[in-house]
């Protein structure tokens, strides 16, 4: 079930780091129904600029509150508007949209490798795998600031990497996963991030056979599959065509993506 | 407020090209995918009309991507009639529309006469099927729409065609890319349309200064939502003084008053598409909205509001 | 990040019909008056050239009031070209500008091919003037300037005849509102201009619901400002293709991103209208964002960038 | 000389009644350089919509503090977002614009007649003529919440009226000017307001020829002059043709103005 919110109450709103920020949102039906993954589509803006929503991963959730939690970045306009809201103000949101991370089959031990913003999904799904499994997340950023703090993710196994070296393993978390990797082969590997950390983690994984799903992103318009706008290329393996990001996914099997089909971007 | 000295209920029903629509509102095609992806937010029965996704004879890849960019009150897309191919529509997204309790006006399309030809005549053999919307206007295939869209004897050839394969109501949807559309409005329904349907999009780019590309891999796309509306409304108003059939009026309704507009500017029924990607609920908003405008007014039938703008303008 | 490594300063010069300008920024017409409403924001000097409001033999009323209504990202106008006429802009409006620092270019209209020479035989009498701008899209006015804008014989028999009246650069300014603007353009080339003006405001309307009346008193008027940029800046990349004069582009620049926009989709030159009513030192703002883009890419003259999206585009 | 003040600081803002909002912005040279009857035009929201300023009248200033005050209701769009600001946001602001009040030439007893908002610029004139002048300010609104307090606007000598009787006289502020009117008869009279208030107090002016000045309203794109969009008719005796309300006004002898002409609305 999908829910559309018109005026969720912020309960918090914090700067994490430079042009990053923390958002809490009371949304009590929207963080019962969501699973790790999904996404909420956010007017950011009262008028008709900016005209669209913005997709922002679930970062966390706080089910006996009613509260979700998002992570993210300041890049344009509408991040930008997004991060002018004060605990108080309400915000008009969708979701939880978008096809979550499926559960590890088999085996303990999983990777979270997340890039920058990307972690934030991961976060969502190490708090909940916890339980069960051994969650290693591995999370880069460009220097110390822009990493989430353990007291935000609540994730007690998290490793980081900054590729100015100001914080945890010095280089791009990519790095940091091949250094990981040479004492622990994990079961599965969830990944999300800039598209180059991705592909990296597709050519680790696949060179171990380890599975992996990512978290993708596109231009949304609907976020909800009406539009057709987000698709990208399935690979000939998942049967080729398009998929659409916002409804067949955010989340993919690394085997169902076209990587290197010309036509993707 | 509410007339508070009578119980008048506005009658909200209105009739385009023999369908008869509970309700004025309508979703714009290839903005409401085959009716699914809306549920969540309210029941298709509120509607007045469904109009689906741009439908061909054979299954079409469209356009790759990026599909989309954000324009200043405005969305540009270059989607290119994606969509599974007609038989596919008929067999998997048609029969699940049967009990949608609201008409089902499906959106066709082609690269030539015969594809248009073709799609009519398989969509008529579907019970589901109350209309079939003619787009000949789609800015974002290479043969066929745009080409149809511009030239009036090329419009007309298609809907006389089209008219021989099906005896569904044709509604033709034009394109706003021309110098005169009331010439091709004229022209359309000469040839048979029982209705015009506008705007589809303004044709338009955006070029991304960083990467010094335009933002949409197939360079240029479709311009919709509110920064259109003023062409659209005007458009409507042309239109519908020198047509006899009704006009679907669209292009950036986001809301009750927009819908109005689009009304009072001479359309007997509107269509919603970018406004629904913002608000989900939009569709039952703009119908609540239009019932307590002809409250507060004292309106007691939608359909008297119809071109009471130029009418009024008319009268001096 | 400037280029540090290096103590470039970027040319920012352009050359249009002939007229040399220091950057590429020219007010549009009809937004700047004759030059004297912004002179305490900034200096003219400051401007590659300055465009005044259109002139027309006679003195001109212009349109009864309301004539401006917000839209979406934009705005309707339907002034009309009120002007007080050719012989007045020549005793009283010119002579000021002669210290502007910057070539003046004057919008010149009419509602018969005899308007338009007149004036311009009277305007070639000054020395101030560098160059005319023939609005032949002007859609506030019945007769005349929309129907010149729609037909290219019409478009080109204006140019031919003005031509004959001065030795002064032409630039002919074009109507969107038509099927096909390099049909349009190669028009007036071919008759003589020596560059294009792109886009002239798209023709629409708005109703206000509560009166149900029009809100502009004309009814219809020009749509222009930020959601028009995706239409102007297509039509600048379809015209810049095929014209060997330089285009000069406009519709919707508020910043200096919106201007590199229309420079590498063709343009040479940009103008800036309604942004200049939201920001009133949006012109130098855009001049000195145009320059640190090019120190930052290390472009070593404006005019590299000159259509740079579709040459890229070409390459493949 | 006008200015651009893109970040003028908010230094205080607060509800003087049902939608009606007392707004003070600190901007030092315009403060400075402002007459009554002149107004600022602001922008409102942050993207291109709404995409034009607003125009509204300066209501006070206070030279010493470098503050201008502002009066307005909240009619729509861009009024509604403004109402939305916080003390210590800033607002991008253009002014002082337009021609404001002409001083009385002779005579001491001035009579200031305003309905609803159109008392703002008004008090910005009181508090400037009163030192030398007997000013007796007339206000008029729909109930005692529309009206702006004696400790706002400072003039000391001020009636208001109510259309619903709720505070002072009881009927339209023409009421009360006619009422005042029995016992004195003023050298001038300002006036600013609805359209139909504003020919009531032509019209009496006219039948005791005592001079008049009117502030107009008019949609406004530049604000400075330069489109021509917000003209109106002037009177035959004024030379006709068209005036420009943000350039030539927005104050004007009444005689200026074609009152009656079928092309104005
Ligand atoms: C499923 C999904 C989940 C996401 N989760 C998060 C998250 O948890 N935290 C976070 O900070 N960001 C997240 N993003 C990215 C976020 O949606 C964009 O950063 C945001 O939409 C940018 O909006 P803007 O108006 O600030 O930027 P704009 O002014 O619109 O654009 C600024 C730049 O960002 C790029 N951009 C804009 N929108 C997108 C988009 N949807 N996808 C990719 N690039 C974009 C533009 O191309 C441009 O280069 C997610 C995106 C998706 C699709
Ligand atoms: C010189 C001048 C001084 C003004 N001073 C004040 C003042 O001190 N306090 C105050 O509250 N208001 C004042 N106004 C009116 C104020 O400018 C409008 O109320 C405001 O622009 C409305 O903007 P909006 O976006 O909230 O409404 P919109 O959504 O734009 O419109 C809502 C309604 O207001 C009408 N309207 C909008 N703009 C104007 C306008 N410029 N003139 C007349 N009607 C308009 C519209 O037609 C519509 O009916 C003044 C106007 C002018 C021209
Ligand atoms: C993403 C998208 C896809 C569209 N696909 C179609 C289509 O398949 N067939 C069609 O006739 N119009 C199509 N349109 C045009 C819309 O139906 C509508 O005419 C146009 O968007 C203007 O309305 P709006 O501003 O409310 O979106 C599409 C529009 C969008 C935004
Ligand atoms: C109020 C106004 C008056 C205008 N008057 C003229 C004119 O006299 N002659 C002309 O060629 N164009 C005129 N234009 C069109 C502009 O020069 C410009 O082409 C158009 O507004 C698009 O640019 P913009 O979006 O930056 O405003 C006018 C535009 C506006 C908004
Ligand atoms: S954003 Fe519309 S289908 Fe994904
Ligand atoms: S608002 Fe532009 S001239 Fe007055």
């Amino acid at each position: 079930m999908k829910y559309h919110v018109p005026q969720a109450l912020v309960a918090g709103h914090e700067q994490t780091g430079g042009g990053l920020f923390f958002l809490v949102l009371h949304a009590p039906e929207i963080a019962q129904a969501a699973v790790p993954g999904q996404f909420l589509h956010i007017r950011c803006g009262k008028g008709d600029d900016p005209l669209l929503r913005r997709p922002i991963s679930i970062c966390r959730v706080d089910k006996g509150k009613g509260n979700v939690m998002l992570w993210y970045q300041v890049v344009g306009k509408g991040t930008s508007l997004m991060s002018q809201v004060r605990q108080g103000d309400c915000l008009d949101i969708v979701g939880p949209l978008g096809r979550g991370f499926e559960p590890v089959a088999a085996g303990k031990t999983v990777f979270l490798v997340g890039g920058g913003v990307g972690s934030a999904p991961l976060v969502f799904l190490g708090n909940e795998l916890a339980p069960e499994k051994e969650v290693v997340a591995l999370f880069g950023g460009a220097s110390e600031g822009m990493l989430l703090h353990p007291c935000l993710t609540r994730l007690e196994n998290c490793e980081y990497a900054t590729d100015d070296g100001s914080f945890g393993y010095s280089g791009t978390v990519i790095g940091l996963l091949e250094e990981q990797m040479k004492s622990k082969t994990p079961d599965m590997i969830y990944a999300c991030g800039p598209q180059g950390m991705l592909r990296e983690v597709v050519r680790i994984a696949e060179e171990k056979s380890i599975p992996l799903q990512v978290s993708l992103e596109a231009r949304m318009a609907c976020g909800v599959g009406a539009c057709l706008g987000c698709s990208f290329l399935r690979s000939k393996k998942s049967g080729g065509g398009w998929a659409r990001v916002c409804q067949d996914g955010p989340v993919f099997w690394d085997w169902e993506v076209a990587w290197d089909d010309g036509e993707q971007q | 407020m509410t007339a508070n000295n009578s119980e008048m209920v506005p009658l909200l029903g209105v009739e385009i090209a023999g369908i008869r629509m509970k309700n004025p509102v309508m979703t714009a095609s290839g903005t409401f995918g085959f009716g699914e992806a809306y549920t969540d937010f309210f029941e298709l029965s509120e509607l007045g009309a469904v109009v689906i996704k741009g439908v061909t004879p054979e299954p079409r890849k469209g356009n790759p991507p990026p599909r989309l960019a954000e324009t200043s009150a405005g969305m540009l897309n270059s989607i290119g009639l994606e969509n599974p191919g007609v038989e596919k529509v008929l067999e998997e997204y048609l029969p699940s529309l049967e009990q949608a309790g609201t008409p089902v006006i499906v959106n066709i399309a082609g690269s030539t006469v015969e594809d248009y030809c073709l799609v009519a005549e398989r969509l008529s053999a579907s019970e589901v099927v109350k209309g079939l919307e003619v787009n000949i206007s789609c800015p974002n295939v290479k043969a066929g729409g745009i080409a149809f869209g511009s030239k009036p004897e090329m419009a007309a050839q298609v809907i006389r065609a089209v008219k021989k394969h099906t005896s569904l109501p044709l509604i033709a949807k034009l394109s706003p890319n021309v110098t005169d559309i009331t010439e091709m409005a004229l022209a359309v329904e000469e040839a048979g349309a029982s209705a015009v349907s506008l705007i589809n999009t303004l044709l338009g780019m955006a070029i991304d200064v960083r990467t010094r590309k335009p933002k949409l891999k197939n360079v240029m796309g479709g311009l919709s939502g509110p920064a259109v509306r003023p062409v659209a409304v005007r458009m409507v108003w042309q239109v519908s003084q020198v047509l006899k059939v009704p006009v679907i009026g669209m292009g950036g309704i986001a809301t009750a008053e927009d819908a109005l507009e689009f009304i009072l500017a001479g359309a007997t029924a509107v269509a919603v598409g970018t406004g629904q990607f913002v608000n989900p609920r939009c569709c039952p908003e703009i119908i609540a909205g239009i019932k307590a405008y002809c409250e507060e007014n004292e309106v007691s039938a939608v359909a008297e509001l119809v071109g009471a703008a130029w009418k009024e303008e008319a009268r001096g």
